[in-house]
């Protein structure tokens, strides 16, 4: 049968290809033909999950859809492809938010050919480095990831772009070039020399080794996740990207640190990783608090939502570090939801800005009247994201802490206080941007137009269905995390 | 035996006399470039296949091996390219077009020879014709003040150092009564040699090959000469004498299985460390791009000394293919310095706008200069840390990884201002202007190289391996 | 087919369609909210009727695995249910009808009732919940629902700050309440209530628990530490204070004391906490509700109070005396708010010394008010006596000698300032000019079938006797209480009506209590002090270290290098010599280091 | 017959000259003749070693090979070559910064 994870892989790069050859001014067809591939990508990740069998699972087999071809053979480097419970919910993420964020790149005037092609690239190297199982391959689509996005904040991005895409490049690449030897040094220390994650997994290394080869890659993902001391990118790259592209950065490119984490650290280094548990329960705490404080004092709506991302990641890495099922769930589920929340949110601030061209919380008020469906739609997913339970916000958080509890008590209360700081900064916007008197500042704004509509009503619609019933997207997940926690069984 | 293995180089001779001759009458003066390239592509059909057995010919001067037989065809191609790159270069005036590329010619067949010797003295001759025919290129612009100084300073700098080299070649030669490398191998075995005057003869030789490499503390001509010179020979002084270097390094310190000095790996190593970091940090404020292209260029050395550092079998492999990939990278990078004629980075801004190719060309060269994974860098890179970290040298590799980053930054500065910076400098040059095929020729053909030899290595380098 | 799933289904029916349509509707929202409650409100009988042909509990399906065991979800049917589903309906539908008349010329009246028919769904769905979580869902959902209505008319700033208070207030008890219920399903290993009977002896960890869920119902029912948002949430539409912050949703807390009492009662210490704080709260709010002069805070330190006695009835151990009181408590307050209302409609002002002699201009509303007041301080005959007296009798039986005398004095206290609010609004001359007219009859006639229901309430009887085993009434006790409330009653009279010099005199000496509780004890200048500016403070601070420090460190690192660059640069004199000099001295420290010289 | 040791200090005499003089001279043409004494000197080493230690070419071949003294010669012309191609280069750099000296012409720097 046809090759359906590779199809998902090179569909884009294909697309980039083609439109490498149209000429600039055909600026519509070049807008239809991205759309296009982003709507079959997002189509056959649909058929994905659909023929995806989630009973399969069990540490040994529980890839599927597996490719498995020599491609530097003497070089041990295998063209290795598989899906599981934990990277079908990120994939079938990433295809909907490369959808819906495409659809929103119609603000994109200028050099238009140039954007989608980065934006295409930037599409293969994300869904690559989810289906990868190969440590070089993985890297490689990990890298690829820099490169699309460094030009996409640098050219079209606000103000400060430069210094935002420079810096977002090189703090990247720091913390991946350590990846790099640590997947050096795995492959001569493993004993039958391999690249491949599942079988490094068998291979015992020494504990010494192993804690010096977990930090070398869990500060490359911990770069990604933003863990505290590694996040001042985030805000940065944040502000100054245009909407479409700080989606897919929060939407996606966080994830990508997370799955990581959960997918190499983890199994492959599981003495570390039980040694190395509470100082990362610990940094998720920090995340959780220390982004809430930091979130509260912003007065830029864009760099308060990306701290509020750091926050919410806080909670992913908590339930990480419990090394349970639920905690496990939990961060899986935490990265699904903050993807589509976070998303979303992304989207509505872009709206905001396309209308008013400044993001100081401020300079809007009142905009409940002018903007009914915006103000319904912003306030929907502030309530999402502050984890009101009955959204999808609130089951991602609830299962971390779950699990997170028996080994660590204290840390779930200081993540409650974090907890109750999300809910003061989120009401406090809404407060500044949509209650009050209208801003006189601010003209009366025309509503969301249906495109901005169409790209908002499906989150929604996913945070809703996810809020009321998560088993639709655990039981995806169920044997994978199962396979993960068996690791850690006492 | 001899004359087969020394057809390539018979027949560069014919070629270039041809050019020499045809450059007397204007007719055939516009031919000259294409005879020259004709030459090379020839001599590299004449190349002998590699055999893997290796065997002294030429009275014992010369030795036919894989690593002469993989330089031999790396130097061929390498000059071929600047040959292109040279048609493209405006400077190089019509009436002395004929001497110009019948140095080139001469500079392949003195380097190839030097690749594949085995003697001393043979080695001595072939480096002191490369360094005589460099100065003379570096200097050719004689109507231009930096030209003339940059060759000057080149021939100063070079002419001490080998003549430095000779003496340790004559202390040498009284150490053993032989010019021969193998048999020096062997005496030094016996351990009866009179050590400290073996150090320091062999620190002496290091000295020249150093500086053909442009190693850290030999480097200092390198970027004076690399911004002086017109820019194809700047081009050709980062691989051709740098790929001759280190095939004479790795023939004398590494001819034989144990190194010739015990303590090769450190010297390497410590060496190796200083070069990468001294040629990335100076190069991070540098404003011409030429200069910033050599202070590259003698981080990339670091990065091969490294290679060299692990004494493994894929340390010589993952050196071998780091300069395949760091010929093309390279000569891609200068190419779009000739093709736009811009000596300052400001001057790049909106390149991309103004023509788009050359931008193309020119970031993806830098890119993979700077390792970045889908293109050939990547892999190079990725070779030679694999080889350093398989021989335990764990501080040289993460000194290594860490510099790749701070190099990313200048590469970027320099793609900034042609992609992202909207102010645009009225260069002379848009695309309507009329450029040499040839040079468009080689600037795509390094573009193909950078972007398909990162996919697929193994197409041309079978042999390339992690096996330990 | 079990139709009490149903229940919560209407109101959030009609949400849905409101919030999409309701503008095209205009009144048709109103009509259609509520149609939607008296549905639920049939079916709650229905339910009931279901309840006394024996039906029970039953279970809706899995929502979630928790460590590998199915959570599943379920609707609960018993006394205490089926008693707040029909109080809710009843007391919903009356106020939805009212707050036609009140809410009719706002330019949001659709909107409004699509808020006040999620707020109904989500308190139903609330009560009918099986287990922590799916209560924890409503839970939040009812807190969302009186953000939005407090913040109903966000044109005012201070209607949207206190919106935000609320929510955050709440919020911080529920943190407590979340904690609790993780510690709970760690110990017990359920989430579900109807586990609760299986509890061994006291432990101190689900003591522990306890509290912290009782540490939810705090901040839910406004009691002693997190009361502070209550009297702010006057700045809603009296409606809304009228149904959400004194009949149904500030009693979610009691109710959920009430439902996890075997909790409580196996671990006597909870059970004293939850009597003392109710005691402080009783009191205490008593206290600033005597000297208050705003209509709606007056009453809402009643609630406030009322609420705290409920805890304390419940903290003695009077399951059903807590909840008897709670059903009578929620019809009169919901009258007497919706007196006030119609008084404010009319008038225009909430400052009651600007009041007095409505009673002639309106009589419906003065005489409920009336009624609603007496049952209120616990006259004989209306509700308020029977539900109070059982609380006292409660408290007596159980050996709670001081809770006994706080109750006493709540009650004294609470009978004293209703009837300083009767005496000053409606009775005596009008100290400003007001032209004060009846409200429509869309809005009086709820009023009169509330004050019909506040005054028979009493005679229905605890929901829960029969499960709590039968109640007899001492005349000792009730004999008290009225006295209590009589003497309090005559006090108000004599300082308000006849202006006597003593009780004058009296009130001018303790000026400096006065001025304490007129400022209500400076809770929330305490507030803002301990906790609100120093929070602002740090994370002020936060992102200026998180903005020079960590972002410093990162822009160190790069400008560092870029000095060196500078400096290393300049090592390239440009001189011959100095080359020749470097490559020397490169040569002999070569050989030096390799000779270890 | 003047012991071997003679010639090697001689060489290495001549070899230090030459270095000093590369490193103090301020003139071009002072360079370029320092430059020729370090070649010379290396002639000396090579033809004393030839001629005293015999070669013993491990090729089997006679002792008495003169590669040292083939050497010598070989090094002689090119030292030729070089010099002719040094007062090229320093005519054309005359022509431009009018001075021999070495602070002369420092245009490219940093």
């Amino acid at each position: 049968m046809i090759p359906i994870l590779s199809t998902l892989i090179f569909l884009p790069l294909l697309g980039a290809i083609i439109i490498f050859c149209l000429p600039p001014r055909l600026e519509k067809s070049i807008r239809f033909l991205s759309l296009l591939v982003t709507g079959v990508v997002l189509a056959v990740s649909v058929c994905l999950v659909m023929h995806f069998d989630p009973a399969v699972g069990g540490a040994s087999n529980s890839m599927q859809f597996v490719e498995y071809h020599p491609w530097l053979h003497n070089l041990h480097i295998w063209y290795f492809l598989g899906v599981d419970g934990l990277s079908l919910p990120l994939v079938f993420l990433t295809a909907l938010l490369g959808f819906l964020a495409c659809l929103s790149s119609y603000e994109i005037k200028e050099r238009v050919k140039e954007y989608f092609i980065f934006y295409l690239l930037l599409m293969t190297g994300m869904i690559g480095t989810f289906l990868a199982l190969d440590l070089v391959l993985f890297y490689i689509f990990w890298e690829i990831v820099l490169i699309p996005m460094y030009f996409l904040i640098g050219i079209w991005g606000g103000p400060r772009r430069e210094y935002a895409a420079v810096k977002f490049f090189l703090y990247t690449l720091a913390g991946s070039v350590l990846m790099l030897l640590g997947i050096l040094t795995a492959y001569f220390l493993s004993t039958p020399h391999t690249f491949n994650m599942l079988q490094l997994g068998l291979s015992g290394f020494d504990l010494r080794w192993q804690i010096i080869l977990f930090l070398a890659f869990f500060l490359a993902f911990a770069v990604k996740v933003p863990v505290f001391p590694f996040h001042t990118w985030l805000p940065d790259a944040h502000v100054e990207a245009p909407t479409p592209v700080s989606v897919l950065l929060a939407g996606v490119l966080l994830k990508m640190g997370g799955y990581g984490l959960l997918r190499v650290c983890f199994p492959i280094f599981k003495a570390a990783a039980f040694v190395l548990a509470p100082v990362l329960a610990m940094l998720g705490v920090v995340n959780i608090v220390y982004g809430a404080w930091v979130a509260f004092a912003q007065t830029d709506f864009k760099k308060m939502v990306a701290y509020s991302s750091v926050s919410h990641m806080g909670f992913v890495l908590l339930g990480a570090a419990s090394l349970t099922v639920t905690g496990f769930n939990g961060a899986l589920l935490g990265m699904f939801n903050h993807g589509i929340i976070t998303g979303g949110m992304f989207l509505l601030v872009g709206v905001l800005y396309t209308r008013a061209h400044t993001r100081e919380l401020n300079r809007f008020g009142g905009l409940t009247n002018s903007m009914p469906f915006y103000a319904f739609c912003l306030t929907f997913l502030s309530l999402a994201s502050l984890g009101l339970p009955g959204l999808s916000g609130f089951v991602g958080e609830f299962l971390s802490l779950v699990g997170a509890f028996k080994p660590y008590p204290w840390l779930v209360v200081a993540a409650g206080i974090g907890l109750v700081m999300t809910v003061g900064y989120f009401l406090s916007m809404i407060g500044r941007v949509l209650l009050g008197a209208l801003n006189p500042k601010c003209v009366p704004y025309v509503d969301m137009n249906t495109r901005e509509l169409v790209t908002i009503v499906p989150l929604m619609a996913i945070v809703l269905i996810v809020g009321f019933y998560p088993q639709s997207v655990l039981n995806f997940q169920q044997e994978a995390m199962q396979g993960l926690a068996h690791l850690f069984k006492l | 035996m001899t004359i087969q293995f020394l057809f390539p180089e018979l027949l560069l001779v014919f070629f270039a006399v041809a050019v020499l001759f045809g450059s007397v009458s204007n007719f055939f003066k516009k031919f000259t470039p294409v005879v020259a390239a004709l030459g090379l592509l020839g001599a590299l059909l004449l190349l002998p296949a590699a055999s893997q057995s290796s065997t002294a010919v030429f009275f014992h001067l010369l030795e036919a091996d894989t690593i002469s037989a993989f330089f031999r065809t790396l130097i061929l191609i390498g000059s071929a390219l600047i040959v292109f790159l040279s048609m493209g270069e405006p400077q190089i005036q019509e009436q002395d077009r004929g001497e110009f590329y019948f140095f080139i010619l001469t500079l392949a067949i003195s380097m190839m020879i030097a690749v594949s010797s085995r003697n001393l003295l043979m080695i001595y001759i072939a480096l002191e014709t490369v360094s005589i025919i460099s100065y003379i290129l570096v200097g050719y612009l004689k109507q231009d003040a930096f030209s003339s100084e940059a060759g000057l300073k080149y021939f100063l700098f070079g002419a001490l150092s080998t003549g430095i080299m000779l003496y340790g070649i004559s202390l040498l030669y009284g150490l053993f009564g032989t010019l021969d490398l193998p048999t020096m191998a062997a005496a030094v075995k016996q351990e009866h040699i009179y050590f400290p005057i073996f150090i320091l003869s062999m620190v002496f030789v290091l000295a020249g090959l150093a500086f053909k490499c442009s190693l850290v503390p030999f480097h200092m001509a390198a970027p004076d000469a690399y911004q002086g010179a017109p820019t194809p020979i700047s081009a050709f002084l980062s691989i051709g004498p740098k790929a001759m270097g280190f095939a004479l390094l790795l023939r004398v310190f590494l001819g034989t299985p144990t190194p010739l000095i015990a303590k090769w790996s450190a010297l390497a190593q410590w060496l190796a460390i200083i070069t990468m970091t001294l040629g990335n940090i100076i190069a991070l404020k540098q404003t011409n791009v030429k200069r910033l292209l050599a202070y590259s260029s003698i981080a990339h050395a670091g990065f091969m000394l490294m290679a060299l550092a692990a004494v493994n079998a894929s340390g010589i492999k993952a050196l071998l293919f780091y300069l395949f990939i760091y010929v093309f990278m390279n000569v891609g990078a200068f190419g779009c310095v000739v093709l736009t004629q811009r000596q300052e980075v400001a001057q790049y801004a909106g390149l991309s706008r103004q023509y788009p190719f050359a931008a193309f060309v020119m970031s993806i060269s830098l890119l993979s200069l700077a390792g970045l994974p889908p293109l050939a860098g990547f892999m190079a890179k990725f070779v030679v840390i694999a080889a350093a970290i398989q021989a335990k040298l764990y501080l040289l590799a993460i000194i290594a990884v860490l510099n790749s980053v701070i190099a990313l930054f200048y590469y970027l500065r320099i793609i900034k201002a042609m992609y992202l910076s909207k102010t645009e400098i009225g260069g002379q040059l848009n695309s309507t202007v009329p450029h040499s095929r040839a040079l468009i020729l080689a600037l795509t053909l390094t573009l193909l190289v950078n972007i398909l030899l990162g996919l697929w290595p193994q197409g041309l380098m079978p042999w390339l391996s992690l096996s330990p | 087919m079990h139709i009490a799933h149903y229940i919560p289904l209407f109101p959030f029916l009609a949400f849905v369609i409101n919030i999409f349509v309701g503008r095209r509707l205009k009144i048709g929202s109103a009509y259609l909210a509520v149609g939607t409650c008296v549905l639920s409100f049939l079916c709650s009988l229905k339910v009931w009727q279901g309840f006394l042909q024996g039906e029970r509990s039953y279970s809706l399906g899995t929502w979630l695995l928790i460590q590998g065991k199915p959570l599943d979800f379920g609707i609960i049917v018993d006394p205490l249910t089926i008693m707040m589903l029909l109080i809710v309906s009843f007391i919903g539908t009356f106020i939805l009808i009212y707050s036609i008349g009140y809410m009719h010329d706002d330019p949001r009246f659709s909107r409004y009732f699509a808020y006040i028919s999620l707020f109904m769904a989500s308190m139903l769905g609330l009560v009918l919940a099986d287990n922590f979580i799916l209560l924890l869902i409503f839970w939040e959902g009812v807190g969302l629902c009186s953000y939005f209505l407090i913040a109903f008319w966000h044109e005012r700033p201070a209607a949207a700050k206190a919106g935000i208070k609320a929510f955050v207030t709440t919020r911080i008890g529920d943190t407590g309440f979340l904690v609790g219920m993780l510690l709970l399903f760690f110990t017990t290993g359920t989430f579900h209530f109807s586990d609760f009977q299986f509890l061994r002896g006291p432990e101190p960890v689900l003591t522990l628990a306890a509290i912290l869920i009782f540490a939810g119902a705090i901040g839910k029912s406004a009691q002693f530490p997190l009361h502070v948002w209550l009297p702010d949430a006057m700045e809603g539409p009296t409606p809304i204070s009228a149904l959400i912050h004194a009949a149904t949703m500030v009693a979610a807390g009691v109710y959920l004391v009430a439902r996890c009492f075997p909790l409580f009662a196996a671990h006597p210490a909870a059970l004293q906490t939850v009597a003392v704080i109710g005691g402080i709260s009783a009191l205490m709010a008593a206290t600033i509700a005597v000297v208050n002069n705003d209509i709606k805070r007056v009453l809402a330190y009643s609630t406030i109070s009322q609420l705290g006695l409920m805890m304390l009835g419940l903290g003695v151990g009077g399951l059903s005396a807590g909840t008897f009181h709670l059903m009578t408590h929620a019809f009169f307050k919901a009258l007497l708010f919706l007196c006030a209302g119609s008084i404010i409609h009319a008038v225009g002002i909430q400052d009651i010394r600007q009041m007095g002699g409505l009673f002639s201009k309106m009589k419906v509303t003065s005489v409920t008010f009336c009624i609603g007041a007496l049952a209120l301080a616990g006259v004989p005959p209306f509700a308020g006596f029977w539900s109070k007296d059982e609380i006292l009798l409660t408290a007596w039986n159980n050996h709670h000698p001081v809770l006994f005398a706080v109750a006493l004095l709540t009650s004294l206290l609470t009978s004293f300032y209703m009837a300083r609010l009767i005496f000053l609004v409606l009775f005596g001359k009008p100290r400003s000019e007001l032209h004060a007219h009846e409200s429509p009859a869309v809005m009086t006639i709820p009023l009169v079938v509330l004050s019909v229901f506040a005054a028979l309430a009493g005679f229905i009887g605890s929901p829960l006797k029969e499960a709590t085993g039968a109640y007899e009434g001492s005349q000792v006790m009730m004999l008290a209480s009225t006295m209590v409330s009589l003497t309090g009653l005559g006090l108000a009279y004599l300082i308000y009506i006849r202006q006597m010099a003593l009780p004058q005199s009296l009130l001018m000496s303790c000026q400096g209590l006065k001025q304490l509780l007129l400022n209500k004890y400076y809770i929330d200048e305490i507030y803002e002090v301990v906790l609100v500016k120093p929070i602002l403070r740090l994370c002020q601070g936060s992102f200026s270290f998180d903005m020079k420090i960590v972002d410093g460190l990162v822009n160190g690192v790069a400008n560092v290098t870029q000095f060196c660059s500078g400096v290393l640069r300049r090592t390239q004199t440009g001189l011959v010599q100095n080359y020749l000099l470097v490559q020397v001295f490169g040569v002999v420290l070569l050989i030096m280091w390799l000779l270890k010289i | 017959m003047i012991p071997l040791e003679h010639f090697c200090l001689l060489s290495a005499f001549l070899f230090c000259a030459g270095i000093y003089g590369a490193l103090t001279r301020r003139n071009a043409i002072g360079i370029l003749i320092s430059i020729e004494l370090i070649l010379n000197a290396a002639n000396i080493n090579l033809v004393a070693f030839n001629k005293y230690l015999g070669t013993n070419d491990g090729l089997g071949q006679a002792p008495t090979v003169p590669s040292g003294q083939v050497f010598a010669l070989f090094v002689v012309a090119i030292a030729a070559a070089a010099s002719v191609v040094g007062l090229v280069l320093i005519i054309a750099i005359y022509r431009h910064a009018k001075s021999l000296f070495t602070e002369g012409f420092h245009l490219m720097k940093e």
